[in-house]
């Protein structure tokens, strides 16, 4: 997949470190300043209103993101991963969907969550530790969350195998569509076996998969250079299948690249490997402090390329959408931001006995003697006085939040 | 009725589970062409094709891990592993991504996925070729973890974890391959024995031992010996070790008031010692004796030029049945 | 003697061992600048180098399966998991190759390598981050599994393991890596208690109860509660888990007759089962009623807003004490 | 790392099939037919002194094979694999190895363990099953064997990592040489994860580790392509360090390319991966039946480019040699052979309480006291009359080993 080297590539504009000797090949389509540029490889042809949708989809998640950390300070949720910065690569991959396509996310992938159409606060109840995650990911095709670093390459890629074994890639006949897959890892994840495993199972099978990488230059503390030392999407050269850079904070180029891709994906094609290359504004997590391994002025450096101010300055510049369209969102991201807040508190804990649930589909004697032992422990609480364990009020933070957020504050993360 | 060995008896249950449900697939190493380093799916891919019966590259994680990404499709793979010490690089994905997916989900998914295991020594082989993890995988909540120790249950235990709706760790006495047995394989499913209940393969007073895989057959042959002895020894075939049938185990126990508990794998934090704590706080005051565990060694599987001291035999096992007895 | 937490008793523990012997190194995902996500590492980079104290890449068969080789090569590299739940992609590694080398090469070289695992719950954290494996590897021959329970032992412990010629999983309790004790920086390791014997946190005579790791708090604080309705309760701090201390485990339960074992890992094929079974084994008559667990749940690690269930408090311990008062 | 094709490349010559889309770039130095090539990346000049010793060792080794498979058959060894075939990537990286540096075999390297000076006993003492291996790695800097695919590769590249730490990497200064490792692996294991973060390793550190891929076509019943749709050697690519195919029939070229290898890693260049294109002529193990799974006209056209076959057309043709020599090392052939049977059958059995040694460096009571008990319990049948268990006659064939031989006839491969 030759994409041309672009002077305005904003890795090279700032000259920010890429990955040693990463050549300065990144497709994009808009530049950090809203200049719109156009690649022959990618054309891409939006309507204003579809632009719009997807400023709207970029402020939108932001706010849910802005959201969430805040209700962690609160101790409203145990932990949570920010996307900011990552917004982007995010809408701009998960816009390139088609409704019958499978999205395998790791955890981080909220912008994804919000195209795929599940409910924001599914995402707050797995921060909050009222489930794992808890939903159908047949209902929206986004799969589950998955923590363990790259483990969801595999599953992504199986399900690709099945798409073919059920004849769901395209064969050319007039009017087929196909089925694809997308995975969602990080640049830290490229150095798990199960994500080489994938490379290795998607070739061999020319499976109907997208892996989408979003480098955002750090796993926690560890720069990209620690996982390799050319740029990540030259790793599918070893495998035998096509690997592509794209300015991750661009979402036009995000969205053409990630629609090529998925296209040859369902028409047969195999497997591509993209490379969005942004970068993690925030921490890596709430309990993260940044400020320990990496500088502010690399922090700025990156600020200019704005995932959403480029969009908003094209817009504007264009007369793509007015002062009155940005208001507008603006107000709809307040509504949704108070509307979270309200949803979060309210949540009610999930239930002691519901501990026991749904760890087999058939019957287990000995699980089920110690679901019927721990409940008459716990009626025997009833009557008799003594402390109930764990009388956490519904929707109110439960004293080891509070633990944690001080332990954190010492040091501590998750994920 | 066909007389079949406990390998062709596996054959003949995958190959009933291939043909009643399409989605059905299998998937390994070398379980194409070659149908497997033990034959067991021989055939199976000319009859039902290369996307059903899959050669996977050589690596077990991405071998599970498709798996897993298959079963969220609607398959129902079957993988093999080759043989018990290669399980390994697939622990992550068993343990972090099959067992606890329907828990994660709250239920919306289930994985039907099932693990061959060819397990246990007694074949003369090199290092890996011999172990036992069964107690690894039952420590593991979210998977059911099943041995046959003959070929008619085999024959219907297979069929049974491929049709189980939770991730199934189906475990092969790997030395038991080629005993053979008569095979009943037009009975159908529903006549047979639940894949988590024990069965009770000799009928005793004065001692239960219980085995499961390999084992069964020396407890067999211990009960025999010891009944010349004048001892009368129940043996239980536990078939199902997570969860164990421990109704069948208690009230057996409560009968005899002596156990003994015999696997091949190390004593040392084995599947015996959940197995001996439950019945002594199940059956506390019916117990003569502590519950003795015949085991191998805290020690790796050794060469096979000393295998026959480390695994269980017919005078192990009866030197602790004699044990039981004095206390 | 200074206040410390139980992080920075690890802390100064590692520097300790560092300095005693410029063949020791640590390796694993953000241990150098950042010092670990919980600190435990925090400043020895800066202090020895990035040489000798190593961020590697993000892969944990890749930190094992190179520690192994370092090993060989004369190092001895102390590995840092982040989190329990992430052990699983090297476990090929510890079980296959680390727990199994010297036994292949018949004493011709060991594996000094230290594998740090922060385990439990308790925290509030979401999946896979409050697990506790220690079965798993007390199940493998060739490993010594060790779990320390405050600072002051983590100080020593963490220099014992890393002194030890055998492979050493080392559990630290995540969970009290905020606690504050005294530590004598100063004291000689000669003097320190043995790597593999337990400690008698509370004299007592009526039942001992059994714990290590986080829930040696949770047991004192039961037997403070019990002294209170006259029961003496004997607290021993297991520490070392594989193998266990049964010299002083069986003395303490030949005297009260009476035995509560308390762990957070699900009671089902744990490691509560092993000591259970020994002990009934080694103390048979001078049980008044069954040894009891207390543990996890089967199930997978819940999410946290339910954890407080699934983990053994002072309440559950009590009910245990008082059940086995029962018999 | 350029290397220029050849016409004679023997994957082309036969048209045998290459994993598919391979190029022909194949480094070769002696044809098939004996004639010897040159070629500019990687000049060879040896006496005829050193080109008889190749030969030796060759025919030596292949002897080593052929008596181990027949003390197989004999029920003598549980097990062999065997090495037929692939002697000259063996013995041609074997002899490219300096005493200081160390090699990371898999369980088939028995050429390499002959060059290495380790005493072919050991070899049998583990497929007889007296041991594991059992061998000091220190002894002859060769590694014990791993028989879990892959695995070795981390070790090796630890082991690297050790090397730089002491500053055993040459620095340019006189006489410095440096020390560098070599990991031996085969095709098949290049899909494990653990070989593909072997290359992650080695490339982050730049670590002296030579990759040294036997592709002998086969991993048991499955084709090379089976586990890569490009040709392996092209895998390093996505890894950031160099990738070269060598004639693995050639042992003049496995020298040359791997002396090149070792001594860029030995000055601090890093990591190679060397792929060797040979060919497993045997099956897999004496356990495994080949005509399940490959034609027999493979096989034919692979004796054509037999790897001792070509160095004695060159050694007579050029007068490197006569044909004394070559009869001479013959009778060596069949004196080591006759030793080999002898020395195999004379092996004792170990002990019975050997099963309980150096599991630790420490002790451990809990298994002392099985030994202990264990002790006792033999003792017990010395005196009580009643069945010892397991009375095996030193040497004899134990009645398992006919049970598995049986076995196996029925398929039960082992490796
Ligand atoms: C197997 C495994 N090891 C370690 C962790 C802990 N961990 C969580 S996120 C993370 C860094 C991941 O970096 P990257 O893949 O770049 O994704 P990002 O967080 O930057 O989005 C680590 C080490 C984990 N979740 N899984
Ligand atoms: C992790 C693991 N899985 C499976 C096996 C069983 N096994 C032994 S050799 C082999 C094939 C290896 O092929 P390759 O890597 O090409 O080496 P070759 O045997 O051809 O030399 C397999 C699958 C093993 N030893 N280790
Ligand atoms: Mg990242
Ligand atoms: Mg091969």
């Amino acid at each position: 997949m030759s994409v041309e080297p672009m002077a305005s590539a904003p890795a090279a504009a700032a000259g920010l470190p890429l990955a040693a000797g990463a050549p300065e090949e990144l497709v994009q389509l808009l530049t950090p300043e809203g200049e719109r540029l156009h690649n022959p490889d990618y054309p891409l042809d939006l309507s204003a209103e579809e632009i719009q949708g997807l400023y709207r989809d970029l402020v939108l998640v932001r706010r849910i993101d802005t959201e969430a950390i805040a209700l962690q300070r609160q101790g409203e949720l145990g932990l949570w991963a920010s996307l900011l910065g990552q917004e982007a690569a995010q809408v701009g991959s998960g816009r390139a969907l088609s409704p019958q396509d499978m999205a395998f996310p790791s955890y981080r992938e909220h912008g994804v969550a919000w195209c795929r159409g599940l409910d924001p606060i599914k995402l707050l109840e797995l921060f909050r530790g009222v489930s794992h995650g808890g939903w159908d990911p047949a209902e929206h095709n986004f799969h589950l969350y998955t923590i363990v670093i790259g483990s969801q390459t595999l599953h992504a890629t199986g399900y690709a195998m099945g798409i073919q074994r059920d004849g769901a890639v395209a064969d050319g006949s007039a009017g087929e569509i196909g089925e694809a897959v997308i995975a969602y890892f990080g640049d830290g994840a490229t150095s798990q076996g199960d994500v080489n495993e994938a490379f290795i199972w998607s070739a061999d099978n020319n499976a109907p998969v997208v892996f989408f990488c979003q480098n955002n230059q750090w796993a926690i503390s560890e720069p990209t250079e620690r996982q390799s030392r050319i740029p990540l999407y030259q790793r599918s050269r070893g495998f035998g299948f096509p690997g592509v850079r794209v300015d991750g904070n661009d979402v036009l180029a995000c969205l053409a690249v990630t629609r090529s891709a998925l296209k040859a994906a369902r028409e047969g094609q195999g497997p591509t490997l993209i490379e969005a290359f942004t970068y993690r504004m925030g921490a890596h997590t709430t309990t993260d402090d940044p400020t320990r391994y990496r500088m502010a002025a690399e922090l700025e450096a990156w600020k200019l390329r704005d995932p959403i101010e480029r969009v908003k300055a094209y817009l504007l510049r264009s007369g793509a959408a007015d002062a009155a369209f940005i208001e507008q969102i603006d107000e709809e991201a307040v509504k949704l931001g108070a509307w979270l807040r309200e949803a979060c508190r309210a949540m009610p804990d999930p239930s002691p006995l519901s501990a026991f649930e749904h760890v087999y589909a058939g019957s287990n004697p000995i699980l089920d003697a110690e679901r019927d032992t721990y409940a008459a422990y716990l009626d025997s609480f009833a009557d008799a006085p003594g402390p109930e364990p764990d009388p956490t009020p519904q929707g109110e933070a439960k004293p080891v939040q509070a633990e944690v957020a001080q332990a954190f504050a010492r040091g501590g993360e998750e994920l | 009725m066909s007389t079949l060995t406990m390998a062709r008896s596996l054959n003949e249950g995958l190959r009933k589970a291939l043909e009643d449900d399409p989605k059905v697939m299998i998937m390994g190493e070398d379980v194409g062409k070659l149908g497997g380093v033990f034959r067991i799916t021989d055939g199976l891919q000319k009859d039902f094709g290369e996307s059903r019966v899959v050669d996977t590259p050589l690596a077990e994680s991405g071998i599970v891990g498709t798996a897993i990404g298959l079963a969220l499709r609607g398959y129902r793979p079957v993988c093999e592993i080759q043989f018990d010490g290669f399980v390994f690089p697939a622990f992550n994905q068993i343990v972090g991504q099959l067992a606890k997916m329907r828990y994660r989900s709250r239920g919306a998914v289930g994985l039907p996925v099932v693990i061959r295991i060819p397990f246990g020594g007694g074949i003369g082989a090199v290092e890996h070729h011999s172990e036992s993890p069964e107690a690894l995988f039952a420590h593991t909540a979210g998977l059911r973890v099943v041995a046959c120790s003959n070929g008619p249950d085999a024959y219907t235990m297979i069929q049974q974890a491929v049709r189980s709706d939770d991730p199934v760790i189906f475990l092969e006495p790997k030395r038991r391959y080629w005993e053979k047995a008569e095979v009943d394989t037009a009975a159908s499913l529903d006549q047979a024995l639940p894949l988590d209940v024990a069965r009770t393969v000799a009928a005793g007073t004065d001692v239960t031992v219980l085995a499961y895989g390999p084992m069964v057959k020396v407890a067999l042959d211990a009960a025999t010996a010891a009944g010349q002895d004048g001892r009368s020894v129940e043996v239980i075939d536990l078939r199902s070790l997570s969860p164990v049938d421990m109704a069948a185990i208690a009230a057996s126990v409560r009968r005899t008031g002596r156990c003994v508990i015999v696997h091949e794998a190390p004593v040392y934090s084995g599947l015996g010692a959940e197995i001996a704590a439950r019945i002594t706080e199940e059956c506390f005051y019916s117990l003569e004796a502590p519950v003795l565990r015949v085991g191998g060694f805290s020690t790796p599987y050794p060469p096979s030029r000393v295998e026959d001291h480390y695994l269980p035999d017919l005078d192990r096992v009866l030197d602790a049945v004699d044990r039981v007895f004095g206390y």
